[in-house]
């Protein structure tokens, strides 16, 4: 497996690491720590998101109600906050809870309705940010407490940010580690995490091995509602502001970012690492654009470019890999 | 049958709204005009979705759809208005306008159906691709802004009537029939279906596969270069972002109107009324003055509901032990009911 | 408290559309008895955002101190497809005025059209519509002077009339950002002939996490940059973040319009240092008020006081009224404000 | 109760949304026997099995006992703790995962635990991988193995559960003799420590090989149970079939002049220089174990795959064939061996599928289909092939297997083609349905049609072939007429490694 796995990353991860050489090339700042600093950053809400979103991709499920779940679950806690507490331990356990909650919504109607995946969270999406929008009327949520804010600012050890002062890892990368971490470690080391795999690779033959579809939904959905939940404190923490608006169109982001690193949209297949080769090509690539000076009108089409190239590639040298196997040892 | 019934609820769900708003407003509802202007609104995104619809049938799906119409529109904005200032006969401007948007249109459909059948790379990730790159071309093209100055004459495409029967509408309604005839009663369409639901076995009996899905994209472009020109001539201009909501809102008619997303199933017919289903939801909603944001949460709910009666519908179907074939999936989620009957006796 | 009128005011929007005949004929009877309960549509580009939830305060507010019907209603998207959907919608429900935001002048003609001929009066409001379809133009502001006005008030934060500078727009499409914009280059063009204008504007999607991210970018991009403009209100508060974040509030300039409550945080240390914009509840207010005007058969004369408003400016075409100059929000005067 | 029973079940029926498939069924296994049950296409036994399994539930009043103990309801999960383990006729394995993983995944559920300890997984996996004698690495992507090897996966993951009886749905339908070997010396050891064993084939000379009880079915109906010496093959077909049938050699035809030829058809890794002529009227086997790449062969004659080197030859001019377009144009049929997979599309009705060839038959100035046409030939064929249930408008996956292979059939038959080729054309076959194939394929050969058959299945090769082909690795080591060799001569050539003596 490791292999097999490993070979269907490799393309990405080489599209990656030209990319990398190429933007460093035009800008050394690129590799610059507090660079690199400030890209994870700006892209954990995204990493933690796909996380979520790569569990259920491998089942052949996708949620696209993930971006109305953050930012209703922005509101929640934002204004929590506001009205009692800046604590952040329980910001997160608000946000967690809503998130499951949400997300148990979605596994429900999935699990006991047979409602296909993407159309229950297009219905969902509608809804939650439907009400959540007629609540806020998408006023901004401005008097964060300072304790959480003072957390958002919360750095770790300090490293040499290339210009020959120091930068600190900020918080919030911690999270996106942990979500990676853990999302990992239920997939390759959990029962339930074989079974996801199990599911997207032959659903009737999981069931007879003893798994409960409807259990695994029910996990599945909660768990990118979680995943929401700490997006959202997370994506608070760095904004210090709730605009109720901030997260339309990001479902899509976070597909992209699943399916360019190597998840099988039809289920079966993806892995962390690709996940994160995906979530830090999209970085890299929005990022490395203004650093090479590309006019903002070209951006569009070389990212486009750039999507097509890799994933083609990446075809193109998996069919040849497989035209060269030999199915026949002849003498 | 039971494949029918799918269809024919959707129509009972439509009248059943239509009723429900000409009672709520009357007046307003059943007016020549509301009919007129929902009749105008329609067509556009009816043949989005249904240039949707064709591609989720062979199990894939266009996110480029909007963007494609933009460019497309543009493009034929362009020719337009260049021509139009150039004090070119008018019928031949308008000719041109239309030809260039649908080759347009059509090179965007056939770079992604080349992609995706030659290449096979899947269509999620070819359109994600495309989508981001038609948008791009689109701003490179115009810098954000919006083309406009078009010949008079133009406008009739989405604003005229005939007998007080709009324009687009009665396009609309040609492309519908066209799509019908070429989904379910030509070999193209037959092959379409087949391959939708087994690709390989499809190519093992003899059919180049590749073509067939080729031109699945082709026919997908021509109908959203056909809405792209609706929109252009009602928006007497063409934009990057035109349209652009309707990305989603397409995938969800195309749903709700019974299609499976992995392909293999679905019909002009159930797409059609699911547009039909929003839009009367839409303006009925507005008519009544009711919040934006409440019709979006009615519209999730609708969705949900009525995919949800779908699923009960079936089963009611099964105690009544209906003569049926259904397909695997349906075959377990009987056995699943069939335990759960068992259960309520016992219990 | 301005929450709850606006809840109560669906409240009663539910309460009529859902009610019995016999309370329909009651308004009826109410609106021969007053004989002008005029039925005016405000509709901003989209809603649900602070920019244009301030304004609909403001219409509201025009409607009960003036006895008209207010319908304050847009796309919950910025499109202008939906945004004649919704027009459209609204000229078979029967109104007697609509003023409109567009999201795209050339895109809502046509339907504008159509409801003049329908006998509906037609205004345009915080974005200028096509001319010749209007009755009247209301503008918070004249484009160009607009424009003009922020490139000196960067020049004057940057402290220098010369040196690098760069923008963030809302959306590379939308047409009131850019004619801000292009005013602003022209205008820099003559005056500060050495202001270099690094890229193109860059786009933030209208929000605030992608103008910081895009931000940050533009600082590392271009190491001697002095100063940002920021277009659209969420834009200038990404960027003060980044600004302040890493440090550089002295060192470069970020102006733009933004709300004042939203960019308090960022204009008391400096990261922020103008934030441009006018009170949009006033726009909403002078909107309502001016419809109700044209409906009543009058016209608005170049320096008019308009209560609540201030007085106007009324272009020499008669038709294209200005509110006024914008209000500068700065660290001492923000705190004042209440949208 | 009695204790001599691992399985006693009674009274077991099943209906179905519209049929019933089995009706008052029972069935008793013995502690550590070899069980067979049989019965054509269609009799149910799969169906059976999944009751079996906790896959599907049975009517109301049905009588199951394991171990001694009445169960009341059955679940997949407790199924496997009752000690009951399945190789179910579609493997259902997971393509995605490792062959490791397959293995012992199921083991890891049933102890119940949470997190995976990948150390054991490997150990028990290849333990168990170590017991069916399988080359195959455990650490390979299970979708990238042949059937065979899945196949053996298969069997492999029902050993690994502690089970007292192992159920096995036709395990060597696509097996080679060698592994089938293996698998009855498996099943011996089995049986030897007391485990039982109920095994379902169509390969009648299996079963009398390992098996000591016999329970028959007939369209859903039970028939009896009887020891193997109360049974000879004549009539156990008899209790199967309520008739009498055999494998009669048919005699060839008259053949006629050459109609298609391959000219030292070579592919990097698949094959090499094979080279034969096909006569009109003619049928030629290409046996061989399985892996000997025949199919690959098959593949490239059809515009399947591509080939590197030689010629192919359809009546005296050379043809080129990049596609399957250009091999239905050229008359070139080929039913491939994975009917669900390959050769039909499921979820679509016997209709669409078999007009899928002969789409230009049905389309009017070629525009659009006559539905009255489609139908005429769907009709014909299906009474013709003798297809049961005999309406066009039923999707194919509410077929039997047999069934399911005569729609492929029909779906080739119906484009006139001048060659077949026909791929394990009886696998999972009854032997009625089986003998009927074979007559409709000698039909087929005397109207003129030249017939490549690949077949693993000898008495079936030796049946009805003109010429036998045999291949081993890639090659085609030897070539024997019909009628003039025997079983152990063709088993020789494809084991051994030295050249055949070719007659
Ligand atoms: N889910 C289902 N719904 C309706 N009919 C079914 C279903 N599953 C099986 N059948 C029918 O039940 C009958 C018995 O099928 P089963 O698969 O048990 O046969 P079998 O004896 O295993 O045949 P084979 O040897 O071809 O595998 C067949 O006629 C089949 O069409
Ligand atoms: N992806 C693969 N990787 C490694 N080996 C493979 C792969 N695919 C097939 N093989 C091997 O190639 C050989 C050819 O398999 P195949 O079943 O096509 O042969 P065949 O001669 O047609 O057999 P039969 O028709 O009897 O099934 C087998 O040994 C199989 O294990
Ligand atoms: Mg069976
Ligand atoms: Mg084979």
């Amino acid at each position: 497996m490791k292999q097999f796995f490993k070979k269907k990353e490799s393309t990405i991860l080489c599209v990656l690491i030209c990319i990398i050489i190429i933007i460093t090339l035009n800008n050394s700042t690129f590799l610059r720590p507090d660079n690199i600093i400030d890209m994870i950053k700006g892209n954990t809400v995204l990493g933690i998101m796909s996380m979520g979103m790569l569990v259920v991709i491998i089942t052949g499920g996708i949620d696209v109600s993930v971006g109305a779940m953050i930012a209703a679950i922005t509101v929640i806690v934002g204004k929590f906050m506001v009205n009692f507490t800046g604590n952040v331990l329980l910001a997160f356990l608000l946000a967690s809870l809503s998130g499951i909650l949400f997300g148990l919504i979605n596994g429900l109607l999935i699990a006991k309705l047979k409602i296909p995946p993407i159309v229950t969270t297009l219905g969902t999406m509608s809804i939650i940010n439907g009400a959540m929008l007629y609540y806020t009327n998408g006023t901004w949520i401005n008097d964060i407490p300072e304790s959480f804010i003072n957390f958002g600012k919360i750095t770790l050890f300090k490293v040499p940010d290339g210009q020959g002062g120091t930068i600190g890892i900020p918080i919030q990368i911690l999270f996106f580690i942990g979500a990676a971490l853990i999302t990992w470690i239920i997939l390759k080391y959990s029962i339930i995490g074989r079974g996801i795999y199990a599911i997207g690779g032959n659903p009737v033959s999981a069931e007879r091995i003893g798994y409960s579809l409807d259990k695994i939904n029910l996990f599945l959905y909660s768990y990118v509602g979680f995943m929401a939940g700490i997006a959202a404190v997370v994506h608070t923490s760095i904004m210090r502001q709730v605009d109720p608006n901030a997260f339309t169109g990001f479902e899509l982001q976070v597909v992209a970012a699943v399916v360019v690193g190597g998840a099988n949209i039809l289920g079966g297949a993806g892995t962390v690492f690709g996940t994160l080769i995906g979530v830090f090509l999209m970085a890299a690539m929005n990022n490395g654009l203004i650093l090479m000076h590309i006019p903002v009108f070209w951006q569009k089409i070389v990212l486009g470019i750039v999507i097509l190239v890799a994933v083609s590639i990446d075809v193109l040298q998996r069919k040849r890999t497989l035209r060269k196997l030999a199915k026949v040892d002849i003498d | 049958m039971r494949r029918f019934s799918k269809e024919w609820m959707l129509v009972g769900v439509f009248i059943f709204l239509f009723a429900l708003m000409s009672i709520l407003s009357p007046d307003k509802f059943l007016s020549l005009n509301n009919l007129q202007s929902m009749a105008f609104q329609l067509p556009e995104f009816g043949l989005l979705s249904l240039a949707m619809m064709v591609v989720i049938v062979t199990g894939g799906i266009n996110l480029s759809l909007t963007s494609t119409a933009a460019l497309s529109g543009i493009m034929g904005a362009f020719a337009l208005s260049i021509m139009n200032s150039a004090g070119f006969d008018v019928g031949l401007t308008i000719a041109v306008a239309i030809v260039v948007s649908v080759l347009t249109s059509l090179l965007c459909g056939l770079i992604n159906g080349s992609i995706i059948s030659y290449i096979g790379v899947s269509p999620i990730l070819v359109t994600l691709g495309t989508m981001t790159l038609f948008e791009g071309i689109s701003l490179n093209f115009t810098k954000g802004g919006a083309i406009s100055g078009f010949p008079e004459q133009y406008y009739w495409f989405g604003n005229g009537t005939i007998l007080q029967i709009p324009v687009p509408m009665i396009i609309f309604i040609v492309f519908i029939v066209l799509t019908y005839i070429m989904l379910e009663h030509t070999p193209w369409g037959l092959c379409v279906y087949m391959s939708g639901c087994n690709p390989l076995a499809t190519m093992y009996s003899g059919i180049n596969v590749k073509k067939v899905l080729l031109k699945v994209y082709l026919f997908s472009a021509l109908l959203t270069s056909v809405s792209s020109v609706i929109m252009t001539s009602r928006y007497n201009s063409a934009k990057v972002d035109y349209g652009s909501s309707y990305l989603l809102q397409s995938i969800t008619a195309v749903v709700l109107g019974g299609t499976n997303i992995a392909g293999g199933y679905g019909k002009v017919m159930g797409t059609v009324t699911a547009t039909l289903i929003l839009q009367v939801l839409s303006s009925g909603l507005n008519l009544l003055g009711v919040k934006r944001y409440i019709v979006d949460v009615i519209m999730g709910a609708i969705l949900i509901l009525i995919l949800a009666i779908n699923f009960i519908n079936s089963n009611i179907k099964f105690k009544t032990k209906n003569k049926s074939h259904n397909s695997d999936s349906n075959s377990n989620l009987i056995v699943s009911l069939l335990e759960t009957l068992k259960i309520a006796k016992k219990g | 408290g301005n929450n709850a009128k606006t809840t109560e005011g669906s409240k009663t929007d539910e309460t009529k559309t859902s009610d019995t005949k016999a309370d329909e004929t009651k308004t009826e009877d109410k609106k021969t008895e007053e004989n002008k309960k005029y039925t005016i549509v405000v509709m901003p580009k989209l809603v649900g955002i602070p920019y244009f939830n301030a304004s609909e305060k403001g219409a509201l507010q025009a409607g009960e101190d003036l006895g008209v019907e207010v319908i304050y209603t847009g796309p919950t998207k910025a499109d202008a497809a939906e945004q004649v959907k919704m027009l459209e919608d609204l000229i078979s429900k029967g109104v007697d005025c609509i003023a409109v935001a567009p999201n795209d002048p050339a895109a809502i003609t046509p339907v504008l059209k159509k409801a003049k001929e329908k006998g509906i009066l037609v205004l345009d409001w915080d974005t200028p519509a096509d001319a010749s379809v209007v009755d009247l133009s209301v503008h918070q502001i004249d484009d160009a002077e607009y424009g003009a006005y922020q490139w000196d008030l960067l020049v004057e934060a940057m402290g220098t009339d010369e040196g690098e500078y760069a923008i963030i727009t809302g959306g590379l499409s939308a047409a009131n950002l850019n004619a801000w914009i292009d005013a602003g280059i022209a205008h820099a063009k003559e005056k500060y002939p050495n202001l270099k204008l690094v890229t193109e504007r860059i786009p933030s999607d209208e929000k605030q996490q992608v103008a910081y991210q895009k931000a940050l970018e533009l600082i590392k991009a271009y190491p001697n940059l002095k100063g940002i403009v920021g277009e659209s209100t969420p834009a200038p508060i990404g960027i003060a973040q980044a600004v302040q974040e890493k440090g550089l509030q002295d060192k470069i300039a970020v102006v733009g319009c933004a709300l004042p409550t939203d960019s308090k945080p960022y204009l008391e240390d400096g990261s922020l240092d103008y934030a441009i914009l006018w009170d949009p509840a006033k726009l909403g207010y002078l909107t309502v008020y001016l419809a109700k005007m044209k409906l009543d058969g009058k016209s608005p004369v170049d320096g008019e006081e308009i209560p609540n408003v201030g007085s106007i400016r009324v272009k020499p075409d008669g038709k294209t009224i200005i509110m006024g100059p914008p209000v500068v929000f700065t660290k001492e005067n923000a705190g004042n404000f209440d949208f | 109760m009695d204790d001599k029973f691992v399985v006693s079940l009674k009274n077991v029926s099943k209906t179905f949304p519209g049929a019933k498939v089995l009706d008052n069924i029972q069935l008793q296994v013995k502690k550590g026997e070899v069980h067979a049950l049989v019965g054509e296409n269609g009799a149910g036994k799969s169906t059976l099995i999944k009751i079996l399994s906790g896959v599907y539930q049975p009517d109301d009043g049905a009588e199951i006992i394991i171990n001694g103990q009445r169960v009341r309801e059955l679940t997949t999960i407790s199924s496997v703790r009752q000690g009951i383990a399945v190789i179910y006729q579609d493997f259902s394995l997971f393509p995605n995962l490792t062959v490791a993983e397959n293995i012992a995944i199921s083991h890891e559920i049933e102890e119940g635990s949470k997190f995976i300890n990948w150390s054991k997984i490997e150990e028990v996996a290849k333990k168990a991988i170590e017991r069916v004698g399988g080359t195959i690495s455990i650490y390979d992507q299970l979708g990238s193995l042949s059937i065979a090897k899945q196949q053996l996966v298969a069997i492999a993951r029902a050993l690994v559960h502690d089970a007292k009886m192992i159920i096995m749905d036709e395990p060597t339908s696509s097996l080679s003799a060698n592994e089938v070997k293996l698998l009855f010396d498996i099943i011996r050891s089995l049986k030897e420590s007391g485990i039982s064993v109920l095994f379902v084939s169509h390969k009648l000379e299996e079963l009398f090989e390992v098996s000591e009880r016999f329970t028959v079915l007939r369209d859903g109906k039970y028939i009896g149970t009887y020891n193997a010496d109360e049974l000879d093959y004549d009539k156990l077909i008899s209790l199967m079939v309520g008739r009498k049938l055999q494998f009669e050699r048919c005699t060839g035809n008259k053949i006629g002049e050459p109609l298609f030829a391959v000219k030292g058809l070579s592919k990097k890794g698949n094959f090499k220089d094979i080279s034969f002529t096909l006569h009109k009227g003619e049928i030629i086997s290409l046996t061989g174990l399985v892996g000997a790449g025949r199919t690959e062969v098959a593949q490239a004659l059809c515009g399947i795959t591509s080939f590197d080197e030689g010629k192919i030859i359809l009546e005296g001019k050379e043809i080129k064939i990049n596609s399957t377009e250009d091999a239905v144009e050229n008359g070139i049929a080929y039913v491939p061996e994975n009917r669900q997979v390959e050769g039909l599309v499921l979820s679509r009705s016997v209709e669409d599928n078999i007009v899928l060839t002969v789409l230009k038959q049905i389309t009017e100035s070629k525009l659009l289909i006559k539905r009255q046409r489609k139908r005429e030939i769907a009709l014909n064929w299906i009474k013709k092939l003798n297809i049961k249930p005999s309406s066009p408008a039923i999707a194919a996956q509410n077929l039997s297997g047999g069934n399911q292979q005569r729609v492929v059939i029909a779906k080739w038959l119906a484009s006139n083609p001048k060659i077949l080729i026909i791929d394990e054309p009886t696998n999972g076959i009854d032997i009625g349905a089986k003998t009927e194939i074979h007559k409709l394929l000698r039909e087929l050969a005397s109207n003129g049609m030249g017939i490549i058959m690949i077949s693993s299945e000898l008495p079936e090769v030796l049946a009805i072939s003109d010429r036998i082909f045999v291949m081993r690795k890639g090659k085609i080591v030897a070539q024997f007429k019909g009628g003039e060799v025997t079983q152990e001569e063709i088993m020789s050539n494809a084991i051994l490694n030295q050249p055949a003596l070719a007659k």
